[in-house]
């Protein structure tokens, strides 16, 4: 970490950038926010460590309109989301100075608490450098240890790869981390009969209480105005009342980054209510790779999204039936 | 579904060959180094296989005469690739044989060093079961 | 058993139909006098690829049993790409109402031609026949809406 | 709230006796915003249309419903009466209450509540309509060709006779592309320079056609009716004014070892150059990458020479821009390399050779005067193989998958003339499948078979060898009597596969026109339209679209020209009013919509815009009127709802849904 910041203060000190967007300590020992370094004194709060997981492309939007440039860190997975908005026009490549971080794949507090571990007072083993294989965690009940893998976001183990896709510079090593199928959940959900898909979609989405969290840090998901909110379709956001309005939001929500989507997994670590959302992302992910070819967005800049291309020979709808 | 027809969906499978793909241009036959050798033509053995007439195709002379030189499967324009059909059939004959004449077990002890790996490699892959 | 259930059941079904080819097969369907259900109601939009995911859900939302889009036929499109995209989109979107549990006979697309009205009135009275048999759609439908 | 009025027609009985009009008429007046609701027996009659008008003006209506037939029969018709009555034409809504209800339906209570249905979502529909007004633009009275063969020549020649100036474009230093380099020509054997050099000489001549040779289209901008081109002319180094083409310069040039582009690189060219003897413009050029002046400074020989003192070293580069209201393309073809094909010793053996160059061997002005002959050794060939389809219907990479049309014929006439010529000699053609559709064309190639003698065998070759005394051996197969064959020849001719010209693709995309995986480009409408491009205002001619030969090529020459005619012909272009609009406030630049307008109709620019009290520049999306043409693609594409589409706009369609769904 204090290689990542040396360099920070450095480009700052030369001019080179005008700000410095990481990450800073939050409240509390695992939840660091993103936030601007502006002077050399703001970095006594930068941190960076296991639980920085915020992908933060997205704030380059805004931060594409401030005069100079800002240096942004990005994880391997980051740098497919920044490309992707690049290719919309949405950022400035003149405005980045990205410096690529190495990554060993980042944590979920949820999966430590699920492990029935209450009480965090500090957390050992979640910094950078460390090749911990475990974490030690100080509660109030005494130390407790948990496998680093266990404790790890589910992106992580789907990783797609040591890489960063843009860069300035590259500081810090990564690992691999992908130990599952990417796929295997929505697989799991594909092979269900269609009442046991409605039920598990009706357990999950009623717990969404549009707090549109997902919406926000969605780095795809970067709309000036969301259809949501506006009244273009007579579909400005209100107060659910039935279960069907969480559906056609998040149907539609995923629909509009089919395509789009990097799959960098924010949307479930933002949830408040851990709402599976990844799942919705996926399956347009899978049906794409199977149906049109092997995409994924942000690899490139050139390539046409699958939903802005065809082929005259694409599968027909029918197909969703004939699959079943 | 008649034997001959899982056959010939056999053979498909296993050369990964689209046989209607084929436009009758003979290139392959053109191509064949064994052609005088053998009863059924290289451009012929598409058709065998969309008739369903695996049995004539098992039978004939060719299936021993093929060199699996490639020459056919390189220049095809249509990507047909008439060796792997009849590779393909081949194998459905050493299936059908069954029995093992190596397991893998046995390999390492008879190993000729002058052997290209590769060989090996694609010898178990093409007759695995 | 109540009322309601002896009451002989009526699906809602919306067609979208592309003005070119789909909407003019429906009305050589029309003036070749070929019958279909009077449930099949048909919006004309310029081309399927004018066909928002939004309107299909929607029409869930307010009640409809089944949504049906008609376009040209692949490589015939009025303006020559348009239905490629709409297979995409509604390829896509099916597949995700399938995993989501909603039968997958709820939505359909057709390619039907401007000279295919016998296709037309065949499409639809299968599409009919099968949200019959489906019954009435349950799991999409905004309570609110109905009256 | 709209004023709406409903009018619904009986249609004598085609309506009435299935359709309980007076109820559909109660029923109207329910609905939210209708103010007026009264049947006739036939709306779309005079006295109908009276109706329309008067209730219009009486009840002072905003929009108006009519419950007829078909919108595709009479929408035009009573958008019309709306008009004349004072209402905007684009506040009438059609529901289709006869060929979707009571042509269809047989029970009166169950068409009649479909009718009310239909009626209501119309009126749903026409709550939101608003007044639209179609957009006008001016046209250009002048034509762009780009490519000079003779498709362009055909083009250029009916646009200029029917009275409106053209220019035509060609890359190369003079016109006549690749018919100039053709022998003879199917079916008939007439001299191709004794067909095409007349019409080379009249475009030159015509006062409405203006020639730019060695230049090339370097930017296009505008639209339909008002495109801007620039142009470059490369510098030719020879001034066009002043040079006589007596041709002493080419003569003394001291650097003669360019390979010939013209004769396809089977001899070699002087550095100072036309390409050949009845160039149009006879005026040489200077290939400065051969010329010894611009490599090291020294020689000058051909300035020296020349009696009208017409060479410039210094000339440079100049970009003419001008204004065009239609832009033709007929890029034409090339024959695609055959590194790939190996078998056929193409790159090993110089008496392998395409049927082009044998085209340049024939011919009287090619490399060997007209003598059929080996290049290798100079001596006469006696056995000819002829190979079909190289390169064509390959589903592989290394070739093409369509069919390139011309070569069954051409093989054909080559085969012929030999054997006319040169009885002595061997002709044996192979082939896969011999296409001769065509006025004429069968007839010709059972000639070459049955008065000829032309031995044509079923099956394609498998492998040309060279041997070490200089005869190749062809190793085929016989498909029909099943033997494979050896045979030894001594000139090998190859009927390499046709491709778009390679520059097509960066027209293409200068034109915002679409083209096909194959790099053709594509028609607007594959039956319908086939020689206008889904770009409003570019037309295609000849194998840029499709292979073709030569009477096809000169049909849709002068297809592309009525087309570009019609065009030119008017003063003002009306557009079509729904189109697409971006709201700035809401589009994110992101384009998308860009990538699927097949109508290249979406640009972006960057503007500054005041959201709610923001302001700031933004890339918004901007859409040319001129250019779209309403079918919604970007619609859908957008994500954030910014691109809608006038009359047809979500509001309105999820309205109708409402309506259907109430």
């Amino acid at each position: 970490m204090q290689e990542i910041v040396n360099r920070a203060k450095e480009l700052l000190a030369d001019g080179t950038v005008k700000r410095v967007l990481g990450w800073k300590a939050g409240d509390l020992p695992y939840n660091p926010e993103p936030a601007y370094f502006e002077k050399e004194e703001d970095f006594e709060d930068f941190v960076y460590n296991g639980f920085c997981g915020a992908n933060l492309s997205k704030y380059m939007i805004e931060a594409s309109k401030l005069e100079g440039k800002t240096l942004v860190f990005l994880k391997p997975c980051d740098t497919y989301s920044f490309q992707q908005l690049l290719k919309e026009h949405r950022v400035d490549r003149d405005k980045a100075y990205i410096i690529g971080v190495g990554c060993k794949g980042k944590l979920d507090i949820e999966k430590i608490r699920g492990l029935g571990i209450k009480g965090i007072e500090s957390i050992e083993g979640a910094e950078i450098e460390d090749e911990a294989e475990t974490l030690k965690i100080q509660t109030f009940y005494g130390e407790k240890t948990c496998a680093y893998k266990d404790a790890m976001l589910e992106r992580c183990h789907v990783c797609k790869g040591k890489d960063h896709m843009i860069y300035d510079e590259q500081i810090g090593e990564s690992k691999e981390t992908k130990d599952a199928d990417r796929f295997a959940e929505v697989e799991k959900i594909e092979a269900m009969s269609p009442e046991e898909k409605f039920a598990f979609f009706q357990k999950e989405l009623s717990k969404c209480i549009r707090c549109n969290a997902c919406r926000n840090v969605c780095p795809a998901c970067s709309c000036r105005k969301c259809v949501f909110d506006s009244n273009k379709f007579d579909s400005s956001q209100k107060a659910n009342v039935d279960s069907f309005e969480e559906k056609m939001f998040h149907i539609i929500r995923a629909f509009h980054v089919a395509g789009r989507c990097t799959d960098c997994g924010e949307c479930s670590r933002v949830c408040p209510q851990g709402i599976p959302l990844h799942l919705f992302n996926r399956k347009f992910i899978k049906d794409i790779n199977e149906l049109y070819g092997e995409y994924q967005a942000g690899a490139d800049l050139e390539e046409r999204g699958p939903l802005t291309s065809y082929q005259f020979d694409d599968a027909e709808p029918g197909i969703v039936a004939e699959r079943r | 579904m008649t034997n001959q027809k899982k056959q010939a969906e056999l053979i498909q499978e296993i050369s990964g060959v689209n046989p209607l793909k084929c436009m009758k241009c003979g290139k392959c036959s053109a191509s064949c180094p064994s052609y005088n050798e053998m009863d059924i033509k290289p451009h012929q053995f598409v058709s065998y296989v969309i008739n369903e007439d695996i049995e004539s195709l098992v039978k004939s002379k060719s299936l021993w005469k093929c060199l699996s030189c490639f020459a056919c499967v390189q220049r095809c324009p249509r990507d047909v690739k008439p060796g792997k059909l009849i590779d393909a059939a081949r194998q459905i004959v050493e299936r059908q044989k069954g029995g093992d004449y190596l397991t893998a077990d046995e390999i390492p002890e008879l190993l000729d060093p002058e052997i290209p790996q590769q060989l090996l490699v694609s010898a178990f892959r093409r007759y695995r079961r | 058993m109540s009322i309601e259930a002896k009451e002989e059941f009526r699906p809602k079904i919306v067609a979208f139909c592309c003005n070119w080819c789909s909407y003019a097969g429906a009305d050589l369907a029309g003036s070749s006098r070929l019958s279909y259900s009077a449930d099949i109601k048909i919006i004309r939009v310029p081309c399927s690829c004018r066909v928002n995911p939004m309107f299909i859900l929607r029409a869930f939302e307010r009640g409809a049993d089944g949504v049906i889009i008609c376009g040209c036929h692949p490589g015939d499109c009025h303006y020559t790409s348009g239905n490629y995209y709409a297979r995409r989109r509604m390829t896509l979107l099916f597949s995700m109402l399938d995993y989501i549990g909603v039968e997958s006979g709820r939505t359909r697309v057709e390619w039907v031609s401007a000279a295919e009205g016998v296709k037309f009135s065949q499409t639809m009275h299968e599409f009919v026949e099968k949200i019959q048999s489906l019954g009435k759609n349950v799991r999409l439908e905004d309570l609110r809406c109905r009256k | 709230m709209q004023r709406i009025g409903v009018f619904v027609c009986h249609c004598g009985t085609n309506i009435a006796a299935t359709v309980d009009v007076k109820k559909v008429v109660e029923m109207a007046l329910h609905e939210p915003g209708v103010v007026h609701a009264e049947d006739y027996q036939y709306m779309c009659s005079e006295a109908g249309q009276e109706k329309i008008r008067a209730a219009i003006q009486e009840k002072n209506l905003s929009g108006i419903v009519v419950c007829s037939c078909s919108p595709r029969m009479h929408e035009t018709t009573f958008r019309g009466a709306a008009e004349r009555a004072g209402l905007n034409p684009y506040m009438v809504e059609i529901a289709n209450i006869r060929e979707h209800c009571s042509w269809i339906h047989k029970d009166m209570e169950e068409a009649t509540e479909k009718a009310v249905i239909l009626m209501r979502a119309a009126v749903a529909k026409v709550n939101l309509n608003t007044p639209l007004k179609p957009g006008e633009s001016r046209v250009t009275k002048r034509a762009l060709v780009i490519g000079g063969g003779i498709a362009g020549i055909q083009t250029a020649l009916d646009i200029a006779d029917a009275g409106y100036p053209v220019d035509i474009v060609e890359k190369t230093p003079s016109i006549g592309g690749r018919m100039s380099q053709l022998d003879k020509t199917f079916p008939t054997l007439d001299c191709s320079a004794c067909i095409l050099t007349p019409k080379m000489v009249e475009a030159n001549a015509h006062p409405n056609i203006n020639i730019y040779t060695y230049s090339e289209v370097e930017k296009v901008s505008g639209f339909v009716g008002d495109f801007t081109v620039d142009i470059r002319k490369k510098a030719r180094s020879v001034d066009m004014s002043k040079c006589t083409g007596c041709g002493v310069c080419q003569e003394k040039c001291p650097s003669k070892k360019t390979p010939s582009e013209f004769n396809r690189g089977l001899n070699n060219r002087s550095a100072i150059y036309t390409p050949f003897a009845q160039a149009i413009p006879n005026v040489p050029v200077i290939d400065r990458e051969a010329c010894i002046k611009f490599k090291t400074g020294k020689c000058g020989i051909c300035s020296k020479v020349c009696q009208a003192g017409a060479i410039d070293y210094e000339q440079e580069d100049e970009i003419i821009t001008e204004k065009y209201g239609a832009i033709v393309v007929a890029t034409g073809f090339d024959m695609i390399k055959l590194d790939a094909y190996d078998e056929y010793a193409y790159s090993q053996s110089k008496d392998v050779i395409t049927s082009l160059e044998l085209e340049r061997i024939m011919n009287a002005a090619g490399p060997t005067g007209g003598h059929l002959e080996r290049l290798s050794d100079g001596k006469a060939p006696k056995e000819i193989v002829f190979i079909q389809c190289v390169g064509s219907r390959c589903a592989d990479n290394r070739g093409k998958s369509y069919c390139s049309k011309i070569c069954c014929m051409y093989t054909a006439k080559h085969a012929m003339l030999i054997r006319d010529k040169y009885p002595d000699v061997n002709v044996t053609v192979f082939y896969i499948d011999v296409r001769t559709p065509g006025k004429n064309f069968d007839e010709f190639y059972r000639r070459a078979v049955e008065e000829y003698g032309v031995n044509y065998i079923k099956g394609q070759v498998g492998k040309v060898i060279p041997k070490p005394d200089g005869k190749l051996l062809v190793q085929g197969a016989d498909l029909l009597d099943n033997k494979q064959i050896l045979k030894e020849a001594d000139m090998v001719v190859l009927a390499a596969a046709i491709e778009p010209n390679p520059d097509v693709r960066k027209i293409a995309t200068m034109l915002t026109a679409s083209i096909d995986t194959n790099n053709f480009l594509t028609e607007a409408h594959a039956k319908l339209r086939p020689v206008e491009s889904p770009t409003a205002g570019v037309f295609l001619s000849g194998v840029c679209q499709g292979p073709k030969d030569i009477p096809e090529t000169v049909s849709q020459a002068g297809a592309a020209a009525v087309k570009a005619i019609g065009l030119l012909a008017k003063d003002k272009l009306l557009t079509n009013p729904c189109t697409a609009h971006s709201d700035e406030l809401l589009c994110n630049g992101c384009s998308q919509c860009a990538n699927v307008c097949p109508y290249g109709a979406i640009t972006y620019e960057e503007k500054e815009v005041n959201d709610h009290g923001i302001r700031e520049v933004r890339r918004i999306a901007v859409v040319n009127d001129a250019l779209c043409q309403g079918c919604g693609a970007c619609t859908v594409t957008c994500p954030s709802g910014a691109m809608d589409l006038q009359g047809f706009s979500n509001r309105q369609i999820l309205a109708e849904v409402d309506a259907i769904c109430r």
